[in-house]
């Protein structure tokens, strides 16, 4: 009781209300009093679908500066109606998950364990590694002569959990690459 | 869904693993709707469904084959619906053989190449090219007799033969799908991996089409097919595919030796010489993706930069792909959110093909097992590998998840929906759009001032794209250009509004021809939210679905020849006669003022000809095929074969397996001998493979949860309890089951909802096993031995994809032994079947003059070679594919042209499938690109196919070519396990 | 102090002044239940609940989570049933559905029924409650339907959400000595986190054993639990060692949201809203299950006058209560408490008078 | 479990530690291991009505099922404090109305002797409270409410109120003890003016705060407690305290003065003895079993042979004081001395004897024993130093079956506490009883008040 105030003893107020028995508004302390849900204290609302399967339910996140809150269905959407399954529901743990890795993790050929690295190296020996696979499986043409322009040395595995934007670079980008072997979860 | 009367969900377990969409199921049971569930298992969609009919894995085509056959002999098809349309009346050509004359066959077998030339599945046609008819179904050449004959002999019996399925059940299924439709009611069907990884699974989906195209379902509300796709936007990623065959909207990738020059390519893609349906205007679709790829650089002359596309020359899907891995063919590999230590079949190849890489890049949220292998993965734990060996480096690069990046999600109805981004990434978490555009942007500037020819497609890429306030490459503009805009002209720049926009003089560029309008007027429809109470059930003012907002496809077919609605209750799209339109709940699918009595006697000619009654709009004649003469690699019409590793006996033909299914005769890959071959009872139970609600595909998103970890916290088998006392299992104990490939352990689950069942007169037993476990993640809550350890890579022809629902086994009481001894203990058995590479995989069990015959069949002028189907798109059309130079017009088989075919030919109200067709995204099949004179198999993995990963390029040490199975072992199956049942009863009468 | 009168509509006793709210409840449909555990992790996410189990399977078909208790505020039960079991089910059903009306009598008699000893005594609410709410009386004819059931299938997989009853009596709010437990305007039953002294008597008092004392849990993952990364501190765990159960989301009922279980339950067998139509929508989900032949259903806490006044969270179940766990015939105890402090007085004077006696036995000092 | 040589790679089972569970027969409900409900032996059962005393017609036998053997109702979270504090409580209580009983009847030592243990349990007794509560430092919100319909409620307030009376009068014996060295000036005036008003206020509350202790155990959902709460468990707890309280007087103070704490210890026996069998005899067998089984079981027997030694112990010390103070001196003083000698070596031997099994005493009873016996033999040398020797001996003996007989009822309280516990561990005590109740009603024809509803 933040400011005690023998007034708002809730003994008195017990008798002083009809709550005699002590079950009701009496006993109500200045916390609950005064609840309100992370929906509402929230700074901003953001439509969103849930990443786990193709039903595609409206989610809705709840922001507060800068960190999700809260992750319910939404009720707008004509095909969830704002009903989530434990997967979608479970969302929020998914993106504040305390195990969940936010740094770049390298491991030297024949290492034993992590070394950390930080992101823009990574790509940059991304990059080489790549343009060296590329040119060491480069094929121009097959036995029989017909142009394949192509080089087997890179492959893709992986895009039915990534959005339509990054699956069009990743295929504009391996193809222009010249890198043929790219697939995804749809063939498992 | 909801306003369907009878739901008949095969293949799928929609409450599991689809539970907020399995609220439209709840909604259809509301309203008086029957629910039939046909699984192995009996499962929480069992539960609340109406009735359980058991099926033994593997079988479905006999269930729906027998289905067709009654649906045809009782005279229950929807008359006026086959006759208009689909392509019941058409007569195909002489030549055609069924599997009926071949016991197992059809013609245009070729053994040589292990494929069929499908000149003989054509229609006649006369010479005009106009397709012959036969208006009253009789004529035998007509698709309805062939039809008809080809599934005379899947009865009830064979059915309860094949399936276990009792006459019972089979007549309750007969009479709820048939009373359920027709003029008034409507059923659906809804499918999912349980039909698509098999051997056999594109033609499991075919079956199901041709029996709703009988009944009548295809197009109308609450009819149709739905396919529930497993991932987020899995659709989406065969749409815009990051997949090996397909460009963004279905276009193939090039194949070599076939598509050489555009317009060899065009003419693959569609022609209006060659269609009537709207692949009529493939050059427009391709002419813009290339203008949207690579900008100026593509112009008239250079064909539009076609030479910069790589071509692809066999199949390189992710299997074929390992295999080149293991060979030390590939560098480099990229994961992108997917995790095939635990998630991809025969996991222990997975990881032995990724310790042979060079260098290994993993995007995902956590260290899944994918990233983790080389340090804590099951074959460090049995030494088959030693960290120290390992010498690939490995990138871990945190990936941002669905809230912090803006993008869309395609879900399994063909919606794409736009998330906005609510944080920002964690750490050095980013987008892989973001990390693409940066990979890219450091690509090029490495490459900047290199003249190499080769590099010339990277440079000439348009890869500059504005950054939203954040910093990051803006996701709305990508999706513009996926749209598609015009180029030059007054209204450069402006986005397109509609696909019959695009044309094919480079005035306009598209990403995705499908997916043009989602942008149109430069509003992203995607990120439309109108609340539901503010729209109908159909709310199309919610995002957008391609193409063209249309949420049930081919919907011209929900409203009769005439152009009425076929009833008052089924009513979607009909004709507006005053208005001279279509109209309608929904977008109407259908050229909108074309008059349903107008009718073009062009065969062909683009969407232009297309008649009033063909509401098939994507398929080259417009019509439903019953019978597709193109499209499908193995055979025209389904035809049940055993699945791989089976231990009975194909019931129907001596042909006992798929003959065409795609086989890796490998060491690491080896099959359970077939049915009535020696080994064949060391694995006598039959593993199929499921997933939980609680959990997520390989557990990469949800074993790092605590919440959904402690709801199915360790990995468990479903056991019948006569299989428990016949193998002496505990309930709640440990069990260790063993596949020719690999050993796992895992508790026991005594259950009644696993029904052994009675096949061929021997007991059937079945386990069921989650595959959400894997070993070695770090910060996982829980891990245990994955099931795809145990499962083996034996494809389908058409796409590809493993089969995961079949597997033979076998199980003992106890865990699993631990470290090497667990690799003797997996080759004790090997030892005991006496598997070999060629164990399970001999292709074609018919007798010689069977196969010749059917060989024979084929267009007789025409001359080896193989003339293997183009790569073929899942939008129901198969680019036809042209002969190159030795095309023969003589062969009176006036089919010269190759039609497409639907692989799956009608799309379902309230679902999209219909569209993607084969099962998620369909691939095409080719063959090495040589002469087509020189006779090599395409198939077998010693065939010198390098794609393949064939150690020795097709040539034994002495340099002869590789001889398969050795004559003595008996060719056909089917006798040898007759005579096998025969002398046991002979013993019996004796004793 | 009056005794509280009970209408179904509003819980009197919690004396609130200006509301207007009246009686939120639950209706959970277990026919239409899939199992999905939607429920169960929606109230943890919602609630910030720490994960509790060691992870094992616990052998109970599908159920890893046992039941209710501080950290699990709701519970999906998984039962497999054989023919025998469904044809028993449906035989107690029938059994239940001929007890059939309940005769009007006047409810203050005291003697019928679970009715308190003694009276006067606030905590014994004299149930004249009104009995004739639309629909809940009138007898169900069946002859003109069909009855005859559906044939009984070989197998069935019984699924149903357990979660707290909020009961119009709440053992719990009875015998909390801080007042940590309160009647809400929404009559439903709340523990007050910053109150609670986790003394444990509501623990005992609960007669479906939903509310317990939160003494462990943890929300680390394995790898940190091992404290090697960051040590294991216990308030990261919200209301430790206090007493812990569902709340039906007070604090989203304030403002005026579903509770984030039926919010996300996929087939809505968890409905959510006033308790009268609950209860409503509850007999009507019954009779016409009993119409189809399924009289296997029947429903649990619709009875205002069953041992616990009814309870917020009306349930329909297709056999018996024990088989999902829950007890036959509860009783809050509050109902004997008049009668056990009569004894508990006569015992006091009992032992004054011994205490007198012993004194006046032993005159000599 | 499942027999494979590679079972040796499973972490060795947990003791213990995997929860005990019901292996019911295949999936299924669990049924039946639990052992069908059946009556218990003995068959006595009556009295099961809610609220009247008729012979119970025999309930056939209900088919016991549960959900997979798992517990319904929960025990509070209370260990050994809370069994700790119901056993002081009663001494508090039961010593302050000794303490005002001597200072009416003025036996100084026994009210300094009550009142300090009166104060020692009730501080004793609120600590042991505190220290078990979840959240030790908000014990004061138990002051927050006054609610009738909580037991505990009510008990703070008694256990306050008990709790000043019971300090005042305390303070005023430190002060006498202490021979008023402290300096309190005039307030000593005030504090003795008090006395008698504090006395008879704690004395006011001194038997409410035995008896609530039952009414909070039985004013639970936990089935023996609930059960035994309806059938006289306040009887049992008050009779428990009596004795507890006779019993701690006679070991506190001499023997002359501890007359009538022997007979309230006397009579606290008796009505413990026969209210624990009323209440076991009202009780449903089901209900009744964990009192009997178990470790529970172990402690309430052990609580009643100590009782029954400590009542024989006082009854001996009352008859032998009254015989000593008649005969003070006289000849015929002898043989009643060598008859209360043998009477007390036999009482010493079986108080010893029985009390053996009782750990906590056995040493006492040892050096007891042998003082008692070595005292008897050198009696008849030394004639003249016999009375001393005699009230020696009355007085270990009277401290002995008072430490036996407090032990005693604390024995009662730990053994009912347990029994509660464990009558919530196995759902058959919860189902069966309550499964028997509504048939019964059912049977009498009430069938409106089930919770499980057909329409």
């Amino acid at each position: 009781m933040a400011r005690f105030s023998f007034l708002e003893w809730p003994v008195l107020r017990q008798f002083r209300s009809s709550d005699s028995t002590g079950r009701g508004e009496s006993v109500v302390s200045e916390h609950t009093r005064n609840i309100v849900p992370r929906t509402t204290t929230s700074d901003k609302v953001v439509q969103s679908v849930c990443p786990y399967c193709a039903v595609g339910c409206g989610q809705r996140i709840f922001v507060k500066d800068d960190k999700v809150v809260g992750i319910e269905g939404d009720p707008d959407s004509p095909i969830s109606r704002g009903r989530l399954c434990p997967k979608g529901a479970a969302s929020e743990q998914l993106v504040n998950n305390p195990s969940r890795q936010t740094e770049v993790l390298y491991r030297a050929p024949k290492a034993k364990d992590w070394q950390k690295l930080d992101l823009n190296t990574a790509i940059d020996m991304v990059a080489d590694r790549f343009l060296e696979a590329r040119r060491n499986h480069w094929e121009d043409f097959d036995d029989q002569g017909h142009p394949l322009r192509r080089t087997m040395g890179i492959a893709s595995l992986g895009g039915a959990t990534i959005d339509n934007e990054e699956n069009y670079f990743a295929k504009k980008l391996f193809t222009a690459a010249g890198a043929i072997q790219i697939e995804n979860q749809a063939r498992i | 869904m909801a306003n369907a009367d009878c739901i008949v969900i095969q293949g799928s377990n929609m409450a599991e693993c689809h539970p907020v969409g399995f609220q439209w199921v709840t909604e259809a049971k509301a309203r008086g709707a029957r629910i039939i569930h046909v699984d192995p298992r009996f499962t929480r969609t069992t539960a609340v469904a109406d009735k359980h009919v058991p099926i033994r894995a593997g079988s479905d085509i006999v269930l729906l084959g027998a289905l067709i056959n009654r649906v045809l002999t009782d005279g229950l098809y929807f008359e006026e619906y086959v006759r208009s349309y689909t392509n019941a009346t058409n007569l195909i050509s002489d030549n055609y053989l069924d599997p009926e004359d071949l016991d197992g066959l059809f013609s245009g077998y070729d053994p040589a190449t292990n494929s069929y030339d499908n000149s003989t599945w054509s229609y006649q046609t006369d010479e005009a090219g106009v397709a012959l008819r036969d208006p009253n179904l009789t004529d035998p050449r007509s698709v309805f007799q062939i039809l008809k004959r080809h599934y005379s002999r899947y009865t009830a019996e064979m059915v309860a033969e094949s399936c276990g399925i009792s006459e019972s059940d089979f007549e309750y299924l007969l009479e709820s799908i048939t009373t359920n439709s027709g003029r008034e009611r409507t059923t659906c069907f809804a499918y999912a991996v349980g039909w698509t990884q098999h051997s056999l699974g594109a033609q499991f989906i075919r079956t199901a089409s041709i029996l709703q195209l009988l009944l009548g379902n295809m197009g109308r509300p609450g009819g149709g097919i739905m396919a529930l796709r497993g991932h987020a936007t899995i659709q989406g990623s065969t749409d815009i595919p990051t997949l090996f065959n397909l460009l963004p909207g279905y276009l193939p990738m090039p194949s070599a030796g076939v598509h050489d020059t555009f317009d060899d390519y065009v003419a693959a893609v569609g022609t209006p010489e060659t269609h009537k349906g709207y692949w009529a205007n493939g050059r427009s679709y391709a002419t813009s993706l290339l203008k949207a790829w690579w900008g100026d650089a593509a112009t008239q002359e250079n064909d539009f930069a076609f030479d910069y596309l790589p071509r692809i020359n066999g199949a390189h899907g992710t299997y074929q792909t390992q295999v080149r891995m293991l060979n030390d063919g590939v560098d480099g590999y990229f994961l992108l959110g997917q995790n095939p230590a635990v998630g991809s079949a025969n996991g222990r190849m997975q990881r032995m093909a990724m310790s042979h890489l060079k260098w290994l890049v993993v995007r995902d949220f956590s260290l899944i097992e994918s990233a983790t292998w080389w340090k804590d993965g099951p074959e460090i734990e049995t030494g088959e590998l030693r960290t120290e060996d390992i010498d690939t480096e490995v990138f871990f690069m945190p990936a941002a998840n669905h809230t912090e990046k803006a993008g869309t999600f395609t879900q399994t109805q063909r919606l794409v929906q736009w998330r906005h981004k609510a944080v920002n990434p964690p750490g050095e978490a980013q987008s892989e759009l973001e990390f693409f555009y940066e990979l890219g942007k450091r690509i090029r500037a490495k490459l900047a001032d290199s003249d190499d020819p080769r590099d010339r497609p990277l440079l000439d890429l348009t890869w500059d794209y504005p950054l939203d306030e954040d910093g990051e490459v803006d996701p709305e503009a990508v999706l513009a250009e996926v749209n598609g805009y015009y180029v030059g002209g007054e209204k450069d720049g402006q986005p397109l509004d509609v696909y019959t926009q695009m044309r094919d003089d480079g005035t306009t560029a598209g990403g995705c021809w499908i997916y043009t309008g989602i942008y149109s007027g430069g509003v992203n429809m995607a990120a439309r939210r109108k609340p539901r109470t503010e729209q109908d059930e159909i709310a199309s003012e919610w995002a957008w679905a391609w193409p063209a907002n249309r949420r049930i496809l081919y919907n011209r077919a929900s409203a009769d020849p005439e152009g009425k609605p076929w009833s008052e209750r089924k009513k979607l799209v009909w004709w507006d006669t005053d208005k001279a339109r279509w109209v309608g709940a929904d977008e109407p699918d259908f050229p909108v003022e074309l008059n349903p009595e107008a009718h073009s006697d062009v065969p062909f000619g683009g969407p232009s000809q297309l008649d009033g009654d063909d509401p098939f709009i994507m398929q080259a004649d417009g019509k439903g095929w019953l019978f597709a003469p193109g499209g499908m690699v193995d055979g025209p019409l389904p035809t049940h074969y055993e699945p791989q590793e089976s231990t009975i006996g194909n019931p129907l033909y001596t042909q006992q397996n798929n003959p065409l299914r795609k086989i890796m005769r490998r060491e690491d890959n080896l099959s359970a001998p077939g049915a009535g071959f020696p080994g064949s009872e060391v694995y006598p139970y039959v593993f199929t493979t499921y997933r939980l609600t609680e959990h997520h595909t390989a557990g990469g998103m949800s074993r790092w949860l605590s919440y959904l970890s402690e709801l199915q916290p360790e990995m468990f088998c479903e056991v019948s309890p006569e299989l428990a006392e016949e193998v002496g299992l505990e309930p709640y104990g440990w069990a260790t089951l063993v596949s020719p490939r690999a050993a796992i352990e895992a508790r026991v689950l005594i259950t009644e909802r696993m029904t052994p069942l009675k096949i061929g007169g021997k007991w059937v037993h079945q386990i069921g096993l989650p595959y959400h476990w894997g070993v070695g993640g770090k910060g996982a809550w829980v891990d245990g031995d994955s099931a795809n350890d145990l499962l083996g890579v034996t494809m389908d022809p058409n796409v590809f994809i493993q089969n995961g629902k079949y597997v033979a086994g076998t199980a003992l009481p106890g865990r699993r032994p631990r470290g090497p001894e667990l690799v003797d203990f997996v080759e004790k058995y090997q030892r005991e079947a006496g598997l070999t590479p060629e164990s399970g995989n001999e292709l074609v069990t018919v007798p010689p003059e069977v196969v010749d015959r059917a060989a024979e069949a084929s267009s007789p002028a025409h001359t080896g070679g193989h003339n293997e189907r183009g790569g073929d798109s899942a939008v129901g059309v198969t680019p036809g594919r042209t002969y190159g130079a030795d095309e023969s017009e003589d062969s009176g088989t006036a089919s010269a042209k190759g039609y497409s075919a639907p692989t799956d030919s009608g799309d379902s109200a309230g679902s999209g499938a219909g569209a993607s067709g084969a099962p998620e995204g369909a691939g095409d099949r080719e063959s090495g690109g040589e002469q087509p004179n020189k006779r090599v198999d395409a198939n077998y993995a010693v065939d010198g196919d390098p794609t393949d990963g064939d150690p020795h390029f097709g040539y034994d040490a002495e340099g002869n070519p590789y001889t398969p199975v050795d004559p003595e072992q008996p060719a056909n199956a089917w006798e040898y396990e007759k005579n096998a049942r025969r002398r046991a009863e002979q013993e019996e009468e004796e004793n | 102090m009056s005794a509280p009168t009970l209408d179904s509509g509003t819980v009197a006793d919690g004396h609130w002044h200006e509301t207007t709210q009246n009686r939120k409840g639950f209706f959970t449909d277990t026919s239409i239940c899939i199992g999905c555990k939607a429920c169960e992790v929606a109230c943890k996410e919602w609630n910030h609940n720490p994960q509790d189990g060691n992870f094992e399977i616990l052998g109970m078909s599908y159920d890893n989570t046992g039941e209710l208790g501080a950290n699990t505020w709701r519970h999906v039960a998984f039962v497999e049933q054989g023919k025998e079991q469904i044809e028993a089910a449906r035989e107690s059903g029938r059994k239940l559905v001929n007890l059939g009306m309940p005769s009007i009598r006047p409810r203050t008699d005291e003697t019928s029924g679970p009715q308190p000893v003694g009276g006067g005594l606030p905590s014994s609410p004299q149930l004249d409650v009104d009995l004739l709410a639309p629909g809940a009386l009138d007898p169900v004819d069946f002859d003109g339907v069909d009855t005859t059931p559906p044939d009984t299938a070989d197998f069935r997989w019984l699924m149903s959400s357990d979660v707290c009853k909020h009961c119009t009596h709440a053992g719990c709010l009875d015998v909390c000595p801080t007042g940590a437990l309160f009647r809400t305007e929404f009559d439903t039953v709340v523990v007050q986190a910053d109150v609670c002294n986790g003394c444990g008597t509501c623990v005992a008092g609960c007669p479906f054993g939903v509310i317990e004392r939160r003494d462990d849990g943890t929300i680390r993952p394995p790898t940190d639990r091992s404290g090697e990364e960051y040590p294991l501190d216990t308030e990261d765990i919200p209301n430790m060692h206090t007493a812990n159960k569902c709340t039906l989301c007070y604090d989203r009922l304030v403002e005026g949201q579903t509770p984030a279980c039926a919010q996300t339950c996929p087939t809505t067998s968890i409905k959510f809203g006033d308790r009268e139509d609950m209860v409503a929508q509850a007999h009507e989900r019954v009779a016409d299950l009993h119409a189809k032949g399924l009289t296997e259903a029947r429903l649990y806490g619709a009875n205002p006058n069953d041992g616990v006044g009814g309870t917020g969270s009306v349930f329909l179940l297709l056999d018996e209560p024990e088989v999902y766990g829950l007890p036959p015939d509860p009783r809050v105890a509050t109902k004997d408490l008049p009668a056990m402090f009569a004894t508990a007085g006569i015992a006091a004077l009992g032992m004054i008078a011994a205490a007198g006696l012993s004194f006046l036995g032993s005159k000599r000092s | 479990m499942s027999s494979s040589v590679y079972d040796s790679y499973r972490p060795p089972e947990p003791e213990g530690g995997r929860k005990k569970r019901r292996r019911g027969g295949r999936g299924g409900s669990g049924s039946g291991s639990g052992g069908s409900g059946g009556q218990g032996s003995g068959g006595g059962w009556q009295n099961r009505g809610a609220d009247g005393g008729r012979e119970m017609p025999m309930v056939e036998d209900v088919e016991f099922t549960s959900y997979y053997g798992r517990p319904i109702v929960k025990p509070p979270p209370w260990g050994h404090e809370i069994s700790l504090y119901l056993f002081l409580g009663g001494l508090a209580g039961g010593s302050t109305l000794l303490g005002l009983g001597a200072q009416l009847s003025d036996r100084p030592g026994m009210r300094t002797a009550t009142r300090l243990t009166a104060i020692g349990a009730t501080a004793l007794g609120g600590a042991a409270l505190v220290k078990d509560l979840g959240r030790p430092e908000r014990f004061i919100n138990m002051m927050r409410v006054v609610k009738v319909s909580s037991p505990m409620s009510l008990g703070t307030w008694i256990l306050s109120g008990f709790g000043v009376g019971a300090g005042v009068t305390s303070v005023i014996e430190v002060d006498r003890l202490t021979k008023e060295i402290l300096p309190l000036g005039p307030l000593r005036k005030v504090l003795h003016a008090l006395e008698l008003p504090a006395a008879l206020e704690s004395a006011l509350f001194a038997t409410p705060l035995a008896a609530y202790t039952a009414v909070l155990l039985g004013d639970t959902a936990v089935p023996t407690w609930n059960a035994a709460g309806r059938n006289g468990l306040p009887f049992v707890f008050v009779s428990s305290a009596s004795l507890a309280a006779g019993g701690a007087a006679m070991a506190l103070s001499p023997v002359r003065e501890a007359e009538p704490a022997r007979l309230l210890a006397l009579m606290g026996s008796a009505g413990d003895l026969y209210a624990m069998s009323r209440m076991k005899k009202g009780m449903h067998p089901v209900e009744v079993e964990p009192m009997e089984e178990g470790e529970p079981g172990h402690k309430l027997h052990r609580a009643e042979k100590l009782l029954i030694a400590g009542a024989v112990g006082a009854a001996v010390v009352e008859v032998g004081a009254r015989i000593f103070a008649k005969k003070l001196g006289s000849r015929t003083g002898d043989t009643a001395l060598r008859g209360i000698k043998g009477v007390a070596k036999t009482a010493a031997t079986g108080v010893a004897g029985l009390t053996a099994s009782g750990v906590a005493q056995a040493v006492a009873k040892g050096v007891a024993g042998r003082a008692v016996a070595s005292g008897a033999a050198t009696v008849a040398a030394n004639k003249a130093g016999r009375s001393w020797k005699v009230r020696a001996l009355l007085r270990t003996l009277s401290v002995v079956s008072g430490t036996a007989l407090a032990a005693a009822s604390a024995y009662t309280r730990f053994g009912m506490l347990e029994a509660g516990i464990d009558s919530t561990k196995d759902p058959r005590y919860v189902i069966e009883p309550q499964r028997a109740r509504l048939e019964e009603r059912r049977a009498q024809g009430i069938t409106d008040d089930s919770i499980t509803t057909g329409w």
